[in-house]
């Protein structure tokens, strides 16, 4: 039976991905991207990857999505270039069609039953202190790429803050309409538990600061929309404090192994497992933060609204 | 049958169509969305290579580098969606700076 | 304590330290900071650079864990090389920086240039495939955060147009490091060396890492986000992008080919990526020749300098590689010093054409020297280090029997005499009448001249990169 | 005793205070003229002491590290000992010759920088121990006398600089790829006295291509037939540069190379054994004869000193490439008479042209009369250029001649004959109108005492000298005759 649900699955995320591209208005697309990023958290699940399920939801789908329908009241609606090339070319059906057979050929190519490193991780997960092996990899055995994947995500924030000048942000005028603001009031206490549950939890099931970063983003941009909360500008000392504990700490337990001769990142055994929790909570709010600040404050002017806000 | 390799093909499909969507479009949200399907389709596909394991617990590495691939497509996605909206928001200031403007003149950056 | 695995440690977290701090402290302490940040890396990396010479390959496990498991550093001669080319050339174009852009700006550059150098000399050290897609994206994401710091339309237009060519390279090359590791189950560039068998896994692998590194270096064909890039972005940015962050993407190109493809996939491969950089010579210089903008003729200069860059995988041999290692390196200091040096006739004289340089010889006699010196070092005229890359790749390629590359290696070079001579030969005119100069600082004229001397001074003592080249060199 | 730095110090006694100069202002004059002056001194005496040390026997050679197979070498033998003598005479001259010439006029920190880089060049090729570090020094020397040329910074200026640079750097292309070529063969060549290819004179196609290369790479700045189109064009330049440059350093160094590739790198054997020495010769000849018609339809004066430059330098060539030691005496002592004689005729013509601005030949008429001086030195190096005894061109032809038959080839000595005549050709008209004929109208006298400024009037009449002595006391041991007798004993026996 199972065979069949994945057979479905794989089939039509692909051609979702297809359509996605395929349609001529823009907000259509990014509705259909959602659905897309949806089916592929499903596929997730599929395929016994609940921490991605988890992430992919909360930030690849949710926050990405409603990041691009928030940007298409900027571009107009549907933009003449594509209205002009409608009809599709051929030759992008033919180079997919070449492509996807070649990197198929590949695939199929690859030994169908190696274990990879898994095995290698269950026997030394105990020394890494912590239980669930994504988390032992994520921040003991390779914590090294989440170290850079930190700054590439200050990197990110750093770059798309920069580019929404102070002119843009407006200050948040209360007296919102009743609905939203009772929604989000009711909301957030359930989300912040969540969220903590999520960082505890990654100790020994799927969670962690991705995951718990995500969702208190999500209430961040609720909080955001329903104007409760302005959007966090760099220049106040409180913001850059949350944005850079996580990865002063991160960094502080990185570097310390090198003044007693021991090499970077090498957290000693007996004490690892606090010192990962200390700096994923850390890490949540940097992600939290990160994921907000992408969030650009203004509510967009519908088009022909004035007031500029 | 392990499923991995459906997922894997269908990993693959979608990064074929994203890359070549990538490259046939002009418009710049077009271009963005089809990158990220691009890039689940890399993920997807990592995945699926975890799923191979005869012992059925799936190999916790493609998951942990998924995970990073994720962060990482997210922030470049979001870099560039700020920059779209931000030169969307010139051109019209531009464009409404050139005809006779009514009254609001576009702000300096 | 401080031995030489730890020394590569602290190159590594100083800049990231120094770019967490100098965004905590905000507005005022930013430059203070980032100045002891940059002085505390550059020690280390050339300690790291001395240590190498003196006591060879140097290794570090990350986190204590083994190859397969952990992250592995491992610093060769030729990672040391590139470390103090990034610790030299870099903050002499941030110091340039400083002046050329707004004082707002700057306090934006700083961390943003902070964050590339940590992940420019993570990826020199690193190695491990998956670790060096993390620093490829870091880069890359740093240098659109760059190239758009003025938040005007063409920085914006330059900066998205190199996200959305550099996104799908990186993603190609993640998906090649996937089959990668599903074929060999290792991440680990050393491990995957003893394990490729050649077969359709590596072969298609091979194909996406290299179309995805060839994407963000950029080689001909897939260069036509370089030029507008270029000339978008404010100078010293496109100095630095020209200078060191499209180095990084041919560096790990270069690593994962030489150590890992080379010997598994046959010959005509490495024909076909060498007879792509002879075309981007042949391309790059002809269009630099037909341009009358200043910064272009430079942008179009560097598509034929990164197309001499690809001879090496033909010839593939420890000479080959030692030789475009020096081109790499000169190529550095030289395109950085003369991208500075345009800047600064922008600036002084608010002409983009060719004619700005009319008169240069007289009124800014430090940034004509250093536009000289650099353009000499990329025609490869001695004394200059371009020279000695081109003598040894000349002596590689009769050496291997392939003597039609010397034909690319002489022809190019005469191309680009052609260009460097045409901008150079309007300085001797005098100035031309009703072009008032603004002075400018100092420290921007010293910048590119510094830069300049760095590749002359290649050209005078090249015994010294060459026998750090030689440590470790794999054939 | 191996002594190692005073072939270092010949280099740095115009490298260094050619890049001190480069940063005086305009106006310390005073400074740059003294500067200049005591590079030029200490320069003259540094190759004295070397000359009469390499007479006692004695080794110079710097070497210093540069690739880990090949070091950059600066070795003094006979050889090159020559050229230095030649060029550190002729610079001394040449630097007050050009202080005198260019007062007044500005950018003169600029033209004085670069032209003791070109001097640092010249000796760096005279002293290259190996066949890398000449080709080094050989590319510094185009890239310091480019902004030479183009001095004056007028539109053509910078037309005869883009054609100096198309030939130029495309020899130097050929040149490069013959040396590589060569490198590859070998791994490192030495300029050793037999030639330092006899390990691999059995690939004859790779060394044969690879001579081909080298002399049409060195042939450019030869100006051999086909390459010289460079020359004449050059002749915009201030008259030191084209005095000094394209009579004596540039034009020398080519010779110089060819000279260096034939003996030291191949050797005389393997040269003419590859079957490439008659071509050489012929086109040598060819050289000649063009560079003297070419020389008799030009009109501008300096354009005909450039043509009879072109011819000239061939006879070096032809000498050299000639099987045989009484010809290449001829070739090697032709280097150092055709230098002064021809610098005096440029010094000749600078002056004219100073003082009377009189640039084309027909207007010469009478100008003895107002400048006896320089006329006189004017004919004495004419009359030498001819080879009428006792002016040192006399000797070079002897020789030369006699080396031709020597070598079984009567057609060159019909070559040199025509030549010399057609050298009459277009020298005698000059000097007998200068002389015989009333000037169109009355040359207006000269302000001051002498008939020019002292500074311009010495260097030409001590050049006019020294090509006198040179003719004179030819069979002494330190003439150019007699240094040529050692180089080819020690050296160049084949």
């Amino acid at each position: 039976m199972d065979v069949l649900l994945d057979g479905v699955l794989a089939l039509c995320l692909p051609l979702l991905a297809w359509l996605v591209l395929r349609t001529e208005s823009l907000s259509q697309a990014v509705v259909l991207f959602v659905a897309f990023g949806l089916l592929s958290a499903l596929g997730w699940a599929r395929l016994e990857a609940p921490d991605i399920a988890l992430v992919e939801s909360a930030v690849g789908t949710g926050l990405t999505g409603a990041l691009l329908m928030h940007t298409l009241s900027w571009t107009e609606e549907t933009p003449p270039d594509i209205r002009a090339r409608g009809r599709r070319r051929p030759w992008a059906l033919l180079a997919v069609a070449a492509s996807t057979l070649m990197l198929g050929w590949a695939v199929l190519a690859l030994p169908a039953d190696s274990p990879g490193l898994g095995p290698l991780v269950e026997a030394r997960r105990e020394e890494s202190g912590v239980k669930h092996p994504v988390t032992a990899v994520l921040l003991n055995f390779r914590g090294y790429d989440t170290l850079l994947e930190i700054a590439v995500l200050l990197v990110a924030a750093l770059g798309a803050r920069a580019v929404n000048p102070r002119s843009e942000r407006p200050t948040p005028d209360a007296g919102d309409d009743p609905l939203t603001g009772e929604l989000f009031r009711m909301m957030m206490p359930a989300l912040l538990l969540v969220a903590g549950y999520l960082v505890w939890v990654g100790d020994h099931g799927p969670g962690g600061a991705f995951q718990a970063g995500a969702i208190l983003a999500g209430g961040g941009v609720v909080a955001l929309l329903t104007m409760r909360m302005g959007p966090p500008r760099l220049s106040s000392w409180q913001v850059r404090w949350a944005l850079l504990t996580g990865p002063m700490l991160f960094i502080g337990v990185a570097v310390a192994p090198l003044f007693t001769g021991r090499r970077l990142l090498e957290l000693p055994r007996p004490y690892a497992g606090t010192l990962i929790f200390v700096v994923e909570l850390a890490l949540t709010v940097t992600i939290a933060m990160v994921l907000l600040m992408f969030f650009p404050g203004t509510r967009p002017p519908r088009a022909g609204a004035e007031g500029e806000p | 049958m392990n499923p991995w390799a459906v997922y894997a093909l269908s990993g693959v499909a979608m990064f074929s169509v994203g890359l070549v969507g990538l490259f046939s479009h002009q418009h710049v949200v077009k271009r963005i969305l089809a990158s990220n399907i691009a890039g689940s389709g890399v993920l997807i596909v990592l995945v699926a290579l975890a799923r191979r394991a005869p012992s059925g617990v799936p190999d916790p590495v493609p998951h942990a580098l998924v995970l990073t691939g994720i962060v990482v497509s997210v922030s470049s996605t979001a870099l560039g969606v700020a920059l779209a909206r931000r030169m969307a928001r010139l051109r019209a200031d531009a464009a409404r700076a050139s005809e006779p403007p009514p009254g609001s003149g576009g702000e300096g950056p | 304590m401080m031995g030489g695995t730890a020394l590569m440690a602290w190159s590594v977290a100083l800049p990231l330290i120094g770019a967490v701090l100098s965004l905590l402290v905000g507005r005022a302490g930013v430059r203070l900071v980032a100045g002891v940040a940059s002085v505390a890396t550059l020690i280390a990396s050339s300690l790291v650079a001395w240590e190498v010479s003196t006591q060879g390959v140097l290794r570090q496990q990350l986190g204590g864990w083994g190859a397969p498991l952990g992250i592995e550093w491992r610093a060769d001669g030729l990672a040391a090389l590139m470390l103090l080319t990034i610790a030299v050339v870099g903050p002499l174009i941030s110091v340039h920086a400083l002046d050329h852009l707004g004082d707002r700006e700057d306090r934006e550059f700083l961390p943003l240039w902070l964050f590339i150098w940590c992940a420019l000399n993570a990826l020199v050290l690193s190695a491990d495939a998956f670790n060096l897609y993390v620093t490829l994206e870091l880069t890359t994401l740093g240098a659109v955060s760059l190239i758009v710091v003025r938040r005007d339309l063409p920085g914006l237009d330059a900066g998205l147009r190199y996200l959305l060519f550099a996104l799908p390279g990186s993603l190609c090359y993640l998906l090649g490091i996937a089959f990668l590791y599903g074929a060999y189950a290792t991440l680990d560039v050393g491990m995957l060396a003893q394990r490729v068998q050649s077969g359709p896994v590596t072969w298609v692998a091979a194909g996406l890492v290299t179309v995805g590194l060839c994407l963000k270096t950029p080689l001909f064909p897939l260069h036509v986000w370089l030029p507008p890039t270029y000339t978008g972005a404010p100078t010293p940015v496109t100095a630095l992008l020209s200078a060191l962050i499209s180095k990084g993407s041919f560096y790990v190109l270069l690593r994962l080919w030489l150590e890992v493809f080379a010997p598994v996939l046959d010959a005509e491969v490495g024909q076909l990526l060498g007879l792509l950089g002879a075309v981007a010579v042949l391309w790059g210089s002809v269009l630099a020749l037909s341009q009358t903008q200043l910064k272009r003729v430079v942008a179009y200069s560097s598509v034929a300098q990164i197309g001499y860059m690809f001879l090496v995988f033909p010839m593939a041999t420890s000479g080959a590689r030692a030789g475009v290692i020096y081109l790499v390196v000169s190529h550095a200091a030289a395109k950085a010093s003369m991208f500075v040096a345009v800047g600064n006739i922008h600036q002084a004289v608010g002409i983009t054409e060719l004619g700005g340089v009319q008169g240069l010889a007289y009124r800014m006699p430090f940034t004509f020297l250093a536009m000289a010196l650099g353009g000499i070092s990329l025609i490869g005229i001695p004394p200059s280090g371009g020279f000695i890359a081109k003598w040894l790749l000349l002596n590689e390629s009769i050496g291997t029997q392939q003597w039609w590359w010397a034909l690319v290696l002489l022809g190019g070079s005469l191309l680009a005499a052609a260009y460097v001579f045409r901008i150079l030969r309007g300085s001797f005119l005098p100035l031309p009448p009703g072009v008032t100069v603004r002075s400018i600082p100092l420290g921007n004229e010293l910048a590119p001249l510094a830069l300049a001397l760095i590749a002359l001074l290649l050209g005078l003592v090249p015994w010294f990169p060459l026998d750090l080249l030689a440590v470790g060199a794999s054939r | 005793m191996m002594n190692t730095w005073l072939p270092l110090s010949v280099l740095l006694s115009s490298l260094l205070p050619g890049l001190i100069i480069f940063l005086l202002a305009e106006e310390q004059r005073r400074t740059r003229t003294v500067l200049n002056l005591l590079a030029a001194v200490t320069k003259l005496l540094l190759t004295a002491v070397m000359a009469w040390g390499v007479f006692q026997g004695r080794q110079y050679e710097t070497r210093l590290p540069f690739f880990p197979k090949a070091d950059l070498v600066l070795r003094a033998d006979s050889f090159s000992l020559l050229f230095i003598t030649l060029s550190a005479v002729l610079w001394f001259v040449t630097t007050i010759y050009a202080v005198g010439y260019l007062e007044g006029t500005d950018h003169r920190s600029r033209f004085f920088g670069f032209f003791s880089l070109c001097v640092a060049s010249t000796m760096g090729i005279a002293l290259a121990g190996n066949l890398l570090t000449f080709f080094l020094f050989y590319e510094m020397l185009t890239l310091s006398t480019y902004p030479l040329v183009i001095h004056r910074g007028t539109p053509e200026a910078l037309r005869a600089g883009n054609v100096y640079l198309r030939y130029t750097l495309s020899g130097a292309t050929l040149l490069l790829a013959g040396v590589v070529l060569l490198y590859s063969l070998t791994g490192s060549v030495e300029f050793t006295e037999r030639g330092a290819l006899g390990a691999v004179a059995s690939h004859r196609t790779e060394l044969v291509v690879a001579f081909v290369l080298l002399i049409a790479g060195l042939g450019v700045k030869t100006a051999l037939v086909p390459l010289h189109g460079w020359l004449p064009v050059a002749m915009v330049a201030p008259a030191p540069v084209s005095a000094l440059l394209h009579a004596v350093a540039v034009v020398k160094a080519g010779a110089f190379g060819i000279t260096r590739i034939i003996y030291d790198v191949y050797g005389v054997y393997l040269v003419h054994d590859l079957g490439v020495m008659q071509p050489l010769a012929i086109v040598a000849a060819i050289t000649i004869l063009y560079g003297s018609v070419r020389a008799l339809q030009q009109g501008d004066l300096k354009k005909r000193l450039a043509y009879s430059t072109v011819s000239q330098v061939a006879y070096i060539v032809l000498g050299v490439s000639l099987f045989g030691t009484v010809s290449t005496i001829g070739g090697l002592v032709h280097l150092v008479h055709q230098g002064v004689m021809k610098i005096t005729l440029f010094f000749c013509a600078g002056n004219f042209a100073e003082e009377l601005h009189v640039h084309r030949v027909s207007e010469l008429r009478g100008v003895g009369r107002r400048m006896p001086l320089t006329t006189g030195a004017f004919t004495i190096a004419a009359l030498g250029m001819i080879g009428i005894p006792p002016i040192a061109g006399f000797i070079s032809k002897w020789y030369l001649g006699i080396g031709a038959l020597e070598a079984h080839q009567p057609w060159m000595v019909v070559v040199l004959l025509t030549s010399s005549l057609l050298n009459a050709g277009y020298f005698l008209p000059i000097v007998y109108s200068a002389w015989f004929q009333a000037p169109r109208e009355e040359w207006k006298p000269s302000t001051r005492g002498w008939e020019i400024g002292l500074l311009l009037l010495l260097p030409t009449v001590a050049t006019a000298v020294l090509s006198l002595a040179a003719g004179l006391f030819a069979g002494a041991e330190l003439s150019p005759l007699g240094w040529t007798r050692l180089i080819t004993e020690r050296e160049f026996r084949p």
